[in-house]
């Protein structure tokens, strides 16, 4: 996959990162080490819903070790409410409780000790008097006018309802020859990283500077806890050098942070918050989608789908935050890869008293995907029509890019029907049919599954003013910067945190492709927030594009500087001179070197072309390709680039015992341009893996009484390398136009398309009884118990 | 997730282990604690003092006798799982071993805590009730006292442990010369999770290859595991369809509980899928000795 | 968690004795398992005060019990809240006393509790089971109680 | 209580409190922070270390348990000048890792595996590691590595991975 002109970019070289994880020498936050550290343990609420009538801390505050006791009363004081996404002032939220409990597990009071463990015994001493409260756990119940209001003030449930039009959705409804409805549930699950969230916050007031060192993946993340902390932006310095032990989305953290800040401030101590894995599961606000899908699809009889009234309910839980935006980004990719006309959508993110929602990877999209992809074999099991030939009939042309959808978003480049011919022939189709056949003569139960699924990259926050006409941004932007230092080393920055993509190789490889330098002779290094240019941090598959994008620019424009010095020194015009492994090279043959070109830029000013600046530095802020625009008439450019991904799986199981096992995974996937297969293969499998967990285990479960069920790794089940099988990864690439070297986003692969495939198969192996289970995750005792009231019927 | 302040000791005899028990109602004890620990770790637990067991040599290893095969009661189930002696003479026990929890646990968790702590769902108890082991307590005076499985457990984590006593090791019959085969199955969402429902199933032959005795367990789907009457299968060839009308007669009553994972009546068709899927391991098995 | 409780036991007692029993902080405190202490706060509260322990599991509990519903000696309703390091509890139950012969009756019992906090999240798996446990100590204890009651009427 | 801690080959006598954990003792007592908390309930497998030679979640023995034990961390594998063993050198290879949080269990339990095993399949790699969640890879970059470090100790002339950790 090598282009014949690049050196380093699509090589398979290693991911630089990896050595000093694999000799332990990560540096998480957990292992810093900074003197005088406070630990922080919580108090949870045990009800889902209670008036606080008083918090008796005499006796915690008694204890051992014990420094402080701190309640939501003295803190909301001191600090303003969190950032809040939506239009709703009223949905206030505060690290700790205010007045009112709105979910069980939520944090009523921080207990400061100097030991974690002498802080959870004086947290069990914390009483709490409170007065139970209606509550409400189910979406659809929240909507309900007799339901228990999760915020009085705001006056209802509803945080969000919105409805777009887009297109001619009436009258291609009713010229239409054929329409169905379905409605499928995508269960609350979260990435779970195996590192919980964690942070250190120390004040110096003699330089009124608060330093921050987190496990953040979170954009904005100084400017929040500043203007929460009621701080100036300069007052706040995140470390970014610290590793992230996974994130995938939630790593968000602003309430843990303001928290440990307003302490560190109180106390004149460093204060760390570790959550332990119970205060993650219950409290960590890092729940994901939980979303009911409602679809009205009209479509004629040859298959094409004219038309789609698509209206998603999602659980937001507690408070609003940034998660309900999650029902923004799906419009950049409202019809997926096929050519549907028209289009209405109706978004409504409704609060109730579970734990608060928060990014989870592909940003609403994976449910998104699965709501289409199950509409698409609905469809075609209508029409008694081949789910393929179903999907190839609507499937966007490569000749149609770029392609404008109707919710007003172009897609950059594709090539879908090659991917997934390519799939097919690798996968032996035929054959794999004949496999399925042959299990269930065998009288097993046994499915293919089919996706194609798009993702969208390059995160832009579009989504945000179209969902809050209040919020006027309009997109985010990211900077690098690239030096050449006295010694002629070149180091290049990174102005946020990576939580496992490899951002450091990354730049380190189109650094070193635009210098055309060994990239592993370049420094990678990361500034704090005051030292760093303006960026975004690793959301919306957005770092290949821009922060690849701002490194080749930063050092295409050093090497620019680099061709003057050298065109000036041997007294030709720069556009005669070329530039190849950093010697400038005259038509004549005459060169200079690089430690020359070095020399000339750190001492020899004299020799410097007129009107260059010495020091041999660049910087450059990358701009989201497709601009800046706010939306128009609900329509708006969501992401740039679109990444193509086509999945295709054989699952078999047991009828009675129903563990639905994979089989055969194939995964054809394009993304442009691969800049390390080493990571963009690691981001596809791990993506599918997390898709499985999403499709067959893993849910936050409440149960009637508005308790989570899922508190522990007993209960919230993730894939263990024996329920994840090898992964066959097919690859295109059909380079996006929009980007420096043709790449696209990766690091939401696998994960948007895996739950669709997975739930298609076994929706594939039930077809024999006539009946589907349209929730995930997908349980076995569901699909058994379905199996068994279908023959009991029968 | 830090455990509430308690006490440590590390006895090196029964007697001294029994007297610290005998002494102190809140007094635990620490065996492979793979259990336990956790349970340390959310404060569910909360023990003033803690007994660990496990330098105690003479609860330690595996003996074979006359008859019996007797594992002392902190012999890491990894040294089960790899034990000779075991795979000959208790294949039951050997095969269910090998889903007990996963390597790491396995190379900490003992064979006697796991049935001092009498999860359903846990594999060496279901193992000893379908075979009717023996589980000997002993207390500081050395005293023993034997118990059944079947009196010894009465509920999820609930069992009849006398007070002060130290469960000291477990008795196994051995496996006479006649063919005898075993079978174990389980289903969970992943493969160590806590299993939704278990069978373990032994099957002896007579000479002309008809069953002898048939034994059968369930677990995982109740307070405690069950040993299954089967024995109408005796003097049957063991065909697909003798073991199935056994298992759905045996299974009739078989009551069953509702959790997050898996409902009551998926929990019943399981466990009758599982039974006989043990049991028709274990004819073949057993059928494969026979030649 | 929610929780449904229902049954019946015999008892031997008379329905007069069995209901001083049941109103007998004394008497309670004893069968009640893990009970530490009954303190009366206005007629028929109570607070309590628990030291659970279940095998391995074990916490503590301060909570408030009331009687209320009553008509001696056959019918009253119990309501129970409280916290613990367990979690929390809340559950109410109907209690209903009927003579079964002279001497003996009969208790029936049915009642809805709700449990919530860390056992409901981590323990749910076992939490029925040991409830049921719990209630079966309870009339073990309380026979117990009458049975002792009866021996030392014997021995005077 | 006063407990001996022998620690990558290093013997040390410390002070440790009942409560307090092997993994805890290991980070905040001796500083060796290559080994991860995860879940601290004994599911997750990030805390791995060897003791005795055995795969064994730090987070489900008591600092105390551990006296006089043989324990291995991640810091122990490699004098700590820059050079990676067999097994760290292969995860390197087929980027079996990602955000690097699991690496040192998975590392771990692959040196206890290869210790038993010198020619495992699939099938034992994928049980070896069954006990340690990885929620980035999808764990079949780790399989590889396993695999490719296997292929290595018995092709190459270098010493195995048992002998390595000492």
């Amino acid at each position: 996959m090598t282009d014949p002109g690049r050196r380093f970019v699509s090589t398979n070289r290693r991911v630089r990162e990896d050595r000093r994880f694999v000799a332990g020498a990560g540096r998480y936050v957990a292992d810093l080490d900074i003197p005088g550290t406070l630990h922080v343990a919580l108090v949870a609420s045990t009800a889902p819903a209670a008036k606080i009538l008083g918090i008796d801390t005499t006796e915690a505050l008694a204890m051992e070790g014990v420094v402080d006791v701190l309640t939501g009363e003295e803190l909301s004081a001191g600090v303003a409410p969190l950032m809040n996404g939506l239009d709703t002032p009223r949905v206030r939220r505060f690290p700790l409780t205010v007045g009112q409990i709105r979910y069980a597990g939520e944090w009523v009071a921080a207990v400061v000790a100097t030991s974690r463990a002498l802080a959870e015994d004086a947290a069990e001493k914390v009483r709490v008097r409170t007065e139970p409260l209606p509550f409400v756990i189910d979406a659809e119940t929240a909507l309900g006018p007799d339901a228990p209001p999760v915020h009085p003030e705001h006056g209802s449930n509803l945080l969000l309802d919105k409805t777009f039009d887009w297109g001619p959705v009436a009258d291609d409804f009713a010229a239409a020859e054929d329409r169905l409805s379905l409605r499928v549930t995508w269960g609350r699950n979260a990435t779970v990283p195996i590192e919980t969230f964690g942070v250190i916050a120390r004040w110096n007031p003699w330089d009124e500077m608060l330093d921050v060192w987190a496990s953040i993946q979170m954009p904005k993340y100084a400017d929040q806890i500043a203007r929460a902390l009621k701080l100036p932006g300069n007052a706040v310095r995140v470390h970014y050098d610290v590793d992230v032990g996974g994130s995938y989305g939630v790593k968000r953290g602003i309430k843990h942070t303001v928290l440990v800040s307003y302490l560190a401030r109180k106390l004149g101590r460093p204060v760390r918050l570790i959550e332990d894995r119970l205060e993650n599961m219950r409290a960590g606000d890092a729940q994901g989608p939980e979303r009911i899908f409602d679809i009205d699809v009209a479509f004629d009889r040859d298959g094409t789908v004219r038309s789609m009234k698509m209206r998603a309910l999602d659980n937001a839980g507690a408070y609003a935050g940034r998660a309900p935006f999650q029902l923004g980004k799906p419009i950049g990719a409202i019809v997926g890869p096929y050519r549907i006309g028209s289009v209405q959508y109706r978004a409504m993110s409704v609060t109730t008293n579970k734990a608060v929602q928060e990014a989870v990877r592909g940003f609403g999209q994976a449910p998104t995907n699965y709501a289409i992809e199950t509409m698409m074999d609905r469809i075609a099991a209508h029409l008694g029509m081949d789910r393929l030939e179903l999907r190839r009939r609507n499937l966007i042309r490569a000749d149609e890019f770029p392609y404008t959808i109707p919710s007003g978003s172009t897609y950059d480049s594709g090539d879908y029907h090659t991917v997934i011919d390519k799939v097919l022939a690798h996968a032996d189709y035929a054959a794999l049919t004949a496999e399925r056949d042959r299990l269930r003569a065998e009288g097993l139960c046994a499915g293919i599954g089919i996706a194609a699924c798009l993702e969208p990259s390059g995160g832009n926050s579009s989504f945000e003013p179209l969902l809050n006409e209040n919020n006027r941004t309009s997109t985010w932007m990211e900077g690098s910067r690239v030096i050449i230092d006295a010694l002629g080393g070149v180091t290049v920055t990174i102005h946020t945190t990576s939580s496992g993509q490899g951002h450091e190789t990354l730049a380190a490889t189109v650094v070193g492709e635009e210098l055309g330098i060994d990239p592993d002779r370049i420094r990678v290094t990361r500034p704090d927030s005051l030292s760093s240019l303006p960026g975004n941090s690793p959301v919306g598959s957005r770092m290949a594009i821009m922060l690849g994008g701002a490194a080749a620019r930063a050092a295409r424009d050093l090497k620019r500087q680099l061709v003057a010095i050298g065109a000036h020194a041997m007294g030709i015009d720069p556009s005669e001179a070329s530039y190849e492994a950093g010697t400038i090279t005259a038509p004549d043959g005459r060169a200079v070197g690089w430690d020359e070109l070095v020399d000339i830029g750190h001492r020899r000013f004299h020799d410097l072309p007129p009107g260059t600046n010495p020091g041999l530095a660049a910087s450059f802020i990358q701009q989201v390709p497709t601009g800046v625009a706010l939306p128009e008439d609900g329509k708006v450019q969501m992401y740039p680039c679109y990444s193509f991904e086509f999945h295709l799986v054989l699952m078999a199981f047991d009828p009675v015992l129903a563990k639905p096992e994979i089989r055969r995974y194939v995964i054809g996937h394009d993304c442009g341009t691969v800049i390390n297969p080493h990571i963009v293969r690691g981001m596809t499998l791990g993506g599918i893996a997390h898709g499985i967990g999403a499709a067959l285990l893993e849910e936050f479960t409440y149960d009637d009484g508005g308790q989570l069920m899922t508190q522990s790794f007993l209960d919230y089940l993730m894939p263990s390398s024996h329920e994840v099988p090898s992964v066959e990864i097919v690859h295109h690439c059909t380079p996006s136009p929009l980007t420096e070297f043709g790449q696209k986003g990766s690091g939401e692969s696998g994960y948007l398309g895996a739950p669709a495939a997975i739930s298609g198969a076994v929706q594939d192996a039930l077809s024999p009884w006539g009946v589907t289970v349209d929730k995930l995750p997908l349980r076995m005792s569901t699909i058994s118990d379905t199996i068994a009231d279908a023959e009991t019927a029968a | 997730m830090k455990p509430v302040q308690f006490d440590y000791v590390r006895p090196r005899t029964v007697e001294d282990a029994c007297g610290i028990l005998a002494g102190d109602m809140d007094a635990r004890v620490l065996a492979g604690g793979q259990t336990l620990v956790p349970m340390l770790a959310m404060r569910l637990s909360r023990p003033s003092v803690l007994v660990d067991i496990t330098r105690i040599e003479a609860l330690r290893g595996i003996t074979l006798t006359d008859d019996t095969v007797e594992i002392g009661a902190v012999t890491r189930q990894a040294a089960a799982l790899a034990s000779e002696v075991i795979r000959d003479e208790v294949p039951l026990l050997a095969k269910a071993l090998r889903h007990v929890g996963h390597p790491p646990t396995r190379s900490r968790g003992t064979v006697g805590g796991s049935v001092a702590h009498g999860d359903p769902s846990a594999e060496i108890p279901l193992v000893m009730t379908v075979l009717g082991a023996g589980i000997v307590f002993t207390d500081d005076d050395g005293e023993e006292e034997a118990f059944e499985p079947a009196d010894f457990f009465i509920g999820p984590m609930l069992t009849s442990a006398p007070m002060g006593g130290l469960l000291s090791r477990l008795v196994f019959s051995r496996r006479g010369s006649a063919p005898t085969g075993t079978g174990f199955r389980e289903i969970a969402s992943r493969r160590s999770d806590y299993a939704f429902a278990s069978a373990g199933a032994q099957v002896v032959l007579k000479a002309d290859g008809t069953c002898a005795e048939a034994l059968l367990g369930i677990g995982s789907v109740g307070d405690t595991p069950v040993a299954v009457d089967v024995a109408g299968l005796s003097g049957t060839r063991l065909t697909d369809r003798d073991i199935r009308g056994a298992v759905a007669e045996a299974l009739e009553d078989l009551e069953t509980v509702d959790d997050l994972h898996a409902t009551a009546r998926y929990r019943k068709r399981a466990a009758a899928r599982l039974a006989e899927l043990a049991l028709t391991e274990a004819r073949d098995d057993a059928l494969e000795q026979a030649g | 968690m929610h929780m449904d409780i229902a049954g019946s036991e015999e008892i031997e007692a008379s329905q007069q004795q069995l209901w001083e029993g049941l109103n007998d902080p004394e008497v309670l405190t004893r069968c009640i398992p893990g009970c530490r202490k009954m303190t009366e706060t206005a007629p028929d509260t109570y607070d309590v005060e628990l030291e659970l322990k279940v095998a391995a599991v074990g916490g503590s509990f301060n909570g408030a019990v009331a009687l209320s519903d009553k008509t001696p000696p056959a019918h009253c309703r119990i309501t129970v809240s409280g916290e613990g390091t367990l979690g929390t509890g809340t559950g109410t139950a109907e209690f209903t006393i009927v003579e079964t012969g002279p001497g003996t009756c009969r208790l029936d019992y049915a009642g809805e509790g709700e449990i919530g906090g860390l056992v409901a999240g981590v323990g749910q798996r076992i939490l029925k089971s040991v409830a049921k446990h719990l209630t079966k100590q309870f009339f073990k204890d309380l026979r117990k109680h009458f049975d002792d009651t009866r021996k030392d009427a014997g021995a005077t | 209580m006063k407990t001996e801690l022998t620690v990558n080959g290093r013997t040390h006598v410390v002070e440790i409190e009942p409560r307090t954990t092997l993994l805890d003792v290991l980070r905040d007592g001796l500083g060796l922070t290559a080994t991860h908390a995860g879940c601290e309930h004994g599911v997750c497998g990030a805390c791995t270390v060897l003791v005795d030679g055995e795969a064994v979640r730090s987070c489900l023995i008591l600092g105390v348990q551990a006296d006089g034990l043989d324990i291995r961390t991640v810091e122990g594998l490699t004098s700590g000048d820059g050079t990676l063993d067999i097994v760290q050198d292969a995860f390197c290879e087929t980027h079996g890792l990602q955000c690097g949080y699991c690496t040192s269990g998975m590392i771990l339990a692959a040196h206890a595996l290869l210790r038993v095993n010198a020619t495992p399949d699939e099938e034992d790699i994928r049980e070896a590691i069954s006990g340690n969640i990885c929620r980035c890879t999808g764990y079949q970059q780790i399989v590889e590595a396993i695999a490719l470090a296997a292929e290595r100790m018995r092709t190459s002339n270098v010493l195995g991975a048992g002998e390595v950790v000492k």
